[in-house]
């Protein structure tokens, strides 16, 4: 048994490929920033404060927790990084203050993002 | 290494899922009526897709045998083809593309006004619009030929027949008349075409 | 046993829109569909439980759109569990949390621990643990997001499909022109007709944001095991618009496709029962999965439903009439 | 005070677990592990142990029941034996690939069909690649000492990884045998309490077990690889520690019984050692010179251990008492990796397969006898004849 055995070797994650321990993330805050959905949306929904009367109908619909009641202001306020344009809020708004406009009539809103989601 | 072409198409899930893959699956398959060596497939990645999510869906095209068919991703496409025009406005639609590339968009807007989305288009010899839904607006949903399954409602009868005629005229890489042979809608394929709007770029 | 004080949670009944606590526990940041029942399900949910809650989520839409490429939506602590053992998972971590405590290791209030299963994970491969669950009397609320579909997977029947929708694995076609043939199983009455450890069950829908988060702070309130059965319909998998999603859910009810009632310590409390209740065409009409079906199938629909109405109006108590009095 | 008592293999087990402070206990009842589960559940019941005894609905229950313990921080403990390990298949991988250090006791049993109560090891040697700790014990008070250094082992920071303790069905889980207890001062200084990495809370939220994309995969997959080349020598530190302070003097992987100038050796597992080891005794006293080597871990593979120990045999028997149906050599499924293990020595012993003890059946010391006279003339013939021998078939 004079011959040395072969090892195991060395195995080295590349750092920018390392996944967390035993895939433990930690919990998002407000929003999970990593991974913004406004590139989903066709069209937005754009407000009539006029006609809008906080009945929080829109907060209550929206699956993506895009419509938050700004209490100081007394106004409602559209999350627009993460909305998807699904126009529940458009189709419930007891009152007609939200209307669906193109996505692409807006200059505004442009991202690149890195994975396409 | 055979020289193999990439063309990357952009869709939404759901509700344009099907459109999309109709077009790789047109194109893939009239280039193999011309003895080319395609390959049209779902970036696995994407799936399960999700209502108006972007997706994307590829074609390879060779004149010899595609050696290396087990990738995930088309990383350097030379045609990109956007089904839904407000894409653009959210992905580097043009992410790996080299200089001189091409770029077809379903859209009733201006090809400037496309632009304007588009701070990469540098990389861009050739930009193409056509109306596709103005043409046909039929968008068929159908998630029997999702997950490499075969769609039971055929093939081409929404606005991807219109967006394969374009991508016929503009990439000159399949014929009309095999696309004749695939679609369903064979007028709005004929009028894709035809009305696709061309702008070569310097 | 010695009793023990595990310092439960006990969760006031919110009254308006504007009391519901404004923090999001489930915040935006996932790929559900555009339009996501179970999405905005999680979201009440989450905002009806507080931070202080633990989420078992086994796998499903709510698994993999959620929490695509290391990326979370749950602001309190949360746990993948297979689509098989989310009840088995549960109780787990609820029996660490008992023992802890006793133990002197974990000092704060007991958090809330919820399975968010979807109705494969409740009715179908994940029945047996939830059933586990409830008859060890482990104090865990188990949420069925019902969705009526394996939706994850590309929309395949599940035990919750209703008759006549078409799946992919129920196409329709010439031999089996309905595509789904069975009849859908009561995810309620299993739990309610087999586990005297469960003091409350409730059903809701996604169109009822008070109700569904009251029934939920109603359920983590108990001190031991509850169920919520939530209807949340699937833009996907139901083949419509999805900004009709909670339109599906309202229209469920008031077809009687769906009941919301309450069952607590043996009684029944029905809500938003309809004076007169729509066809169940009104709301098969907007759905794709339905598109095929031919109008014999429709009313062997409506006499299914008809029948389980009879029932529903079998538990509401008659009202003891009141003699007028005479002017 | 240490004691020493008679005892059987369960009862061991369960005083290890005792011992250990488990916290969450999740049962279900098979045959024959069911006593280990029996004897806690009356340490619960008396107030000797402060856990939840849980009445899993089921072998896939129980290991999600402690996985979600495990998970939320508490030192968790279950156990199964034949068709109750492998009904549980689908749990052990995200049992280790969370890193929930939670163990489970088994006695083996045959695997069905037909219902078959005798031990079989291919229950527990089944779930081999999932990435658990595992190894078998040959005696009860080896079952009480694995217990106690597989949880140091597995919820040891640089490891953090489920533990599979095996004991053979009947023969260790129901003949009673010597069993000296610590002291609960020695185990304290064994054992430190369970330290989670980042569980459950209600105070710094978590996210266990997302969704990753293919190109995640190879990372946490080779992480897991990491570990396990980490693990040996966690190992050595936790034998040498146990050893100091229970006065014992376990080999940390390999139990070598007069292998220093044996011509031929039996390489086995478990309870059958004890036969194999008074066997090697008369076979000396024949003028046979006859070691064994018996193995205590089989993940991690003890691969350079196990050359160093059988390189200098001719021939070496692998005792098995699994089966690998259609396996390389037709045998069970030590022979694939003990033949792998020596494959780069210069010399190489020559290796068979002794087909023993199946179906939980008594391998006598006259099968011992035969398998030294098959080992002998592959001596004499410098050759292996067979793969395999099934032995009385």
């Amino acid at each position: 048994m004079a011959k040395e055995l072969p090892g195991y070797g060395t195995i080295n994650v590349p750092k920018d490929r390392a996944v967390p321990f035993g895939a433990v993330t930690p919990a998002p805050v407000c929003t999970q920033d990593l991974f913004q959905t406004s590139n989903w949306r066709i069209v937005r929904p754009v407000k009539d404060d006029e006609k809008c009367t906080r009945c929080l109908i829109c907060y209550m619909s929206c699956p993506d927790a895009c419509w938050i009641y700004q209490e100081e202001q007394d106004l409602m306020e559209w999350v627009a990084g993460f909305c998807k344009g699904c126009q529940i809020c458009i189709n419930e708004c007891p009152t007609g203050a939200l209307t669906a406009v193109a996505e692409l009539d807006f200059p505004d809103g442009v991202i690149r993002l890195d994975k396409p989601f | 290494m055979a020289k193999v072409h990439e063309i990357t198409v952009w869709t939404r899930g759901v509700t344009m899922d099907k459109e999309g893959r109709d077009v790789i699956n047109i194109f893939a398959k009239a280039a193999q009526m011309d003895g080319k060596h395609a390959q049209a497939f779902d970036n696995y990645e994407d799936l399960p897709d999700r209502v108006l999510v972007t997706v994307r869906k590829y074609v390879r095209l060779s004149d010899e045998e595609i050696e290396h068919k087990y990738i995930y991703h088309n990383e350097n496409p030379e045609v990109v083809v956007i089904v839904e025009p407000t894409i653009v406005k959210g992905i580097d639609i043009l992410r790996g593309m080299k200089k001189g590339g091409t770029l077809i968009i379903n859209t009733n807007r201006s090809i400037d006004d496309m632009l304007k989305f588009i701070p990469n288009a540098d990389l861009l010899a050739t930009v193409a619009t056509v109306d596709a839904d103005g043409i046909t607006g039929v968008r068929t949903v159908d998630f029997s030929g999702s997950e490499g399954g075969v769609d039971t409602s055929g093939i081409g009868k929404g606005v991807a027949a219109p967006i394969c005629g374009a991508m016929a005229r503009v990439t000159g890489w399949i014929k009309k008349e095999n696309l004749a042979e695939i679609v369903g809608d064979v007028s709005g394929m004929e009028r894709g075409y035809s009305e696709v709007k061309i702008k070569k770029l310097g | 046993m010695q009793a023990f004080d595990y310092k439960f949670q006990q969760l006031e009944p919110l009254k308006s829109f504007k009391r519901a606590p404004a923090l999001e526990v489930y915040v935006p940041g996932h790929r559900t569909c555009a339009g996501c029942g179970p999405a905005l399900n999680y979201r009440l949910t989450a905002k009806a439980a507080g931070p202080e809650t633990i989420f078992i989520g086994p796998t499903g839409c709510m698994y993999v759109a959620n929490s695509s490429y290391l990326c979370t939506p749950y602001a309190c602590s949360w746990i993948h569990a297979q689509i098989t053992n989310g009840g088995a998972v549960a109780s787990g971590i609820e029996a660490a949390f008992k023992v802890l405590a006793r133990k002197g290791k974990h000092n704060g209030s007991f958090p809330n621990v919820i399975v968010m299963a979807g109705d494969g994970g409740t009715v179908d491969i994940g029945l047996q643990a939830m059933s586990g669950m409830m008859y060890r009397n482990h104090k865990v609320l188990f949420i069925c997001y019902d969705n009526e579909s394996y939706a994850n997977t590309g929309i395949q029947t599940s035990p919750t499909t209703p008759y006549g929708a078409a799946t992919t694995f129920t196409p329709p076609g010439k031999e089996i022109p309905e595509g789904k043939v069975l009849f859908p199983k009561d995810a309620p009455q299993l739990v309610i007709g087999g586990h005297p450890a469960v003091k409350y069950v409730a059903t809701t829908t996604i169109a009822h944001p008070l109700d569904l988060m009251n029934k939920v702070r109603k359920a983590l309130s108990k001190p031991g095991p509850t169920f919520l059965h939530m209807l949340a319909p699937c833009p996907k998998g139901w083949l419509f618009d999805e900004k009709l999603t909670r339109e599906m859910a309202k229209l469920a009810v008031e077809t009687g496709m769906w009941s919301m009632y309450e069952w607590e310590d043996g009684e029944y409390k029905y809500t938003n029962v309809p004076k007169k209740y729509k066809p169940v065409g009104e709301y098969m009409k907007y759905q794709g999965r339905f598109a095929h079906l031919k109008p014999e199938h429709i009313a062997k629909m409506q006499a299914f439903v008809d029948e389980r109405i009879k029932s529903v109006k079998e538990k509401i108590p008659i009202p003891v009439p009141t003699p007028k009095q005479k002017a | 005070m240490a004691k020493e008592l008679m005892m059987t293999g369960c009862r061991a087990a369960a005083e290890g677990a005792k011992a250990a402070e488990v916290e969450v206990i999740c049962s279900y009842p098979i045959r024959p592990y069911t006593a280990i589960m029996m004897e806690l559940a009356k340490m619960v019941a008396n107030g000797e142990l402060n856990a939840e005894f849980i009445h899993g609905e089921g072998e896939h229950a129980q290991v999600s029941v402690v996985l979600g313990a495990c998970a939320s921080g508490a030192r968790a403990y279950t156990g199964s034996s034949g068709v109750g390990v492998t009904y549980a298949m689908e749990v052990y991988s995200p049992m280790a690939g969370g890193r929930y250090p939670a163990q489970m006791s088994i006695a083996d049993r045959t695997l069905d069909p037909p219902g078959d109560f005798g031990s079989e090891h291919t229950d527990a040697m089944s779930t081999r690649d999932q990435g658990w700790l595992l190894g078998w014990a040959c005696s009860p008070q080896e079952v009480y000492d694995n217990t106690l250094i597989n949880y140091r082992v597995g919820e040891d920071h640089r490891v953090m990884l489920p533990q599979m303790v095996c004991q053979d069905g009947y023969f260790i889980s129901h003949i009673p045998d010597k069993v000296i207890l610590g002291d609960q001062s020695q185990v304290k200084e064994f054992l430190p309490p369970y330290r989670p990495i980042s569980p459950l809370s209600t105070t710094e939220p978590v996210s266990h077990g997302p969704q990753i994309r293919p190109d995640q995969g190879a990372p946490m997959d080779a992480a897991r690889a990491q570990t396990f080349l980490a693990v040996p020598k966690v190992i050595e530190e936790a034998t040498a520690d146990f050893n100091r302070i229970f006065g014992r003097n376990y080999d940390p992987f390999v139990e070598q019984y007069k292998l220093e100038d044996a011509d031929i050796a039996f390489f086995i597992q478990g309870a059958h050692s004890n036969t194999c080891r008074t066997s090697v005794d008369r076979l000396r006293k024949q003028g046979v010179k006859a070691g064994m080597a018996r193995l205590r871990w089989v993940r991690p593979w003890p691969t350079h251990q196990l050359a160093n120990a059988l390189g200098h045999v001719k021939a070496v028997g692998v005792v098995e008492t699994s089966t690998s149906y259609g396996g390389a050599m037709r045998g069970g499924n030590l022979v694939h990796e003990l033949r792998a293990s020596l494959y780069d020595l210069e010399q190489r012993p020559l290796v068979t397969s002794f087909m023993a003890g199946l179906g939980g059946e008594t391998i006598w010391p006259a099968d011992f006898d035969y398998m030294a006279k098959v080992l002998t003339e592959m001596v004499k013939e410098k050759k292996t004849r067979n793969y395999v021998y099934w032995i009385g078939m």
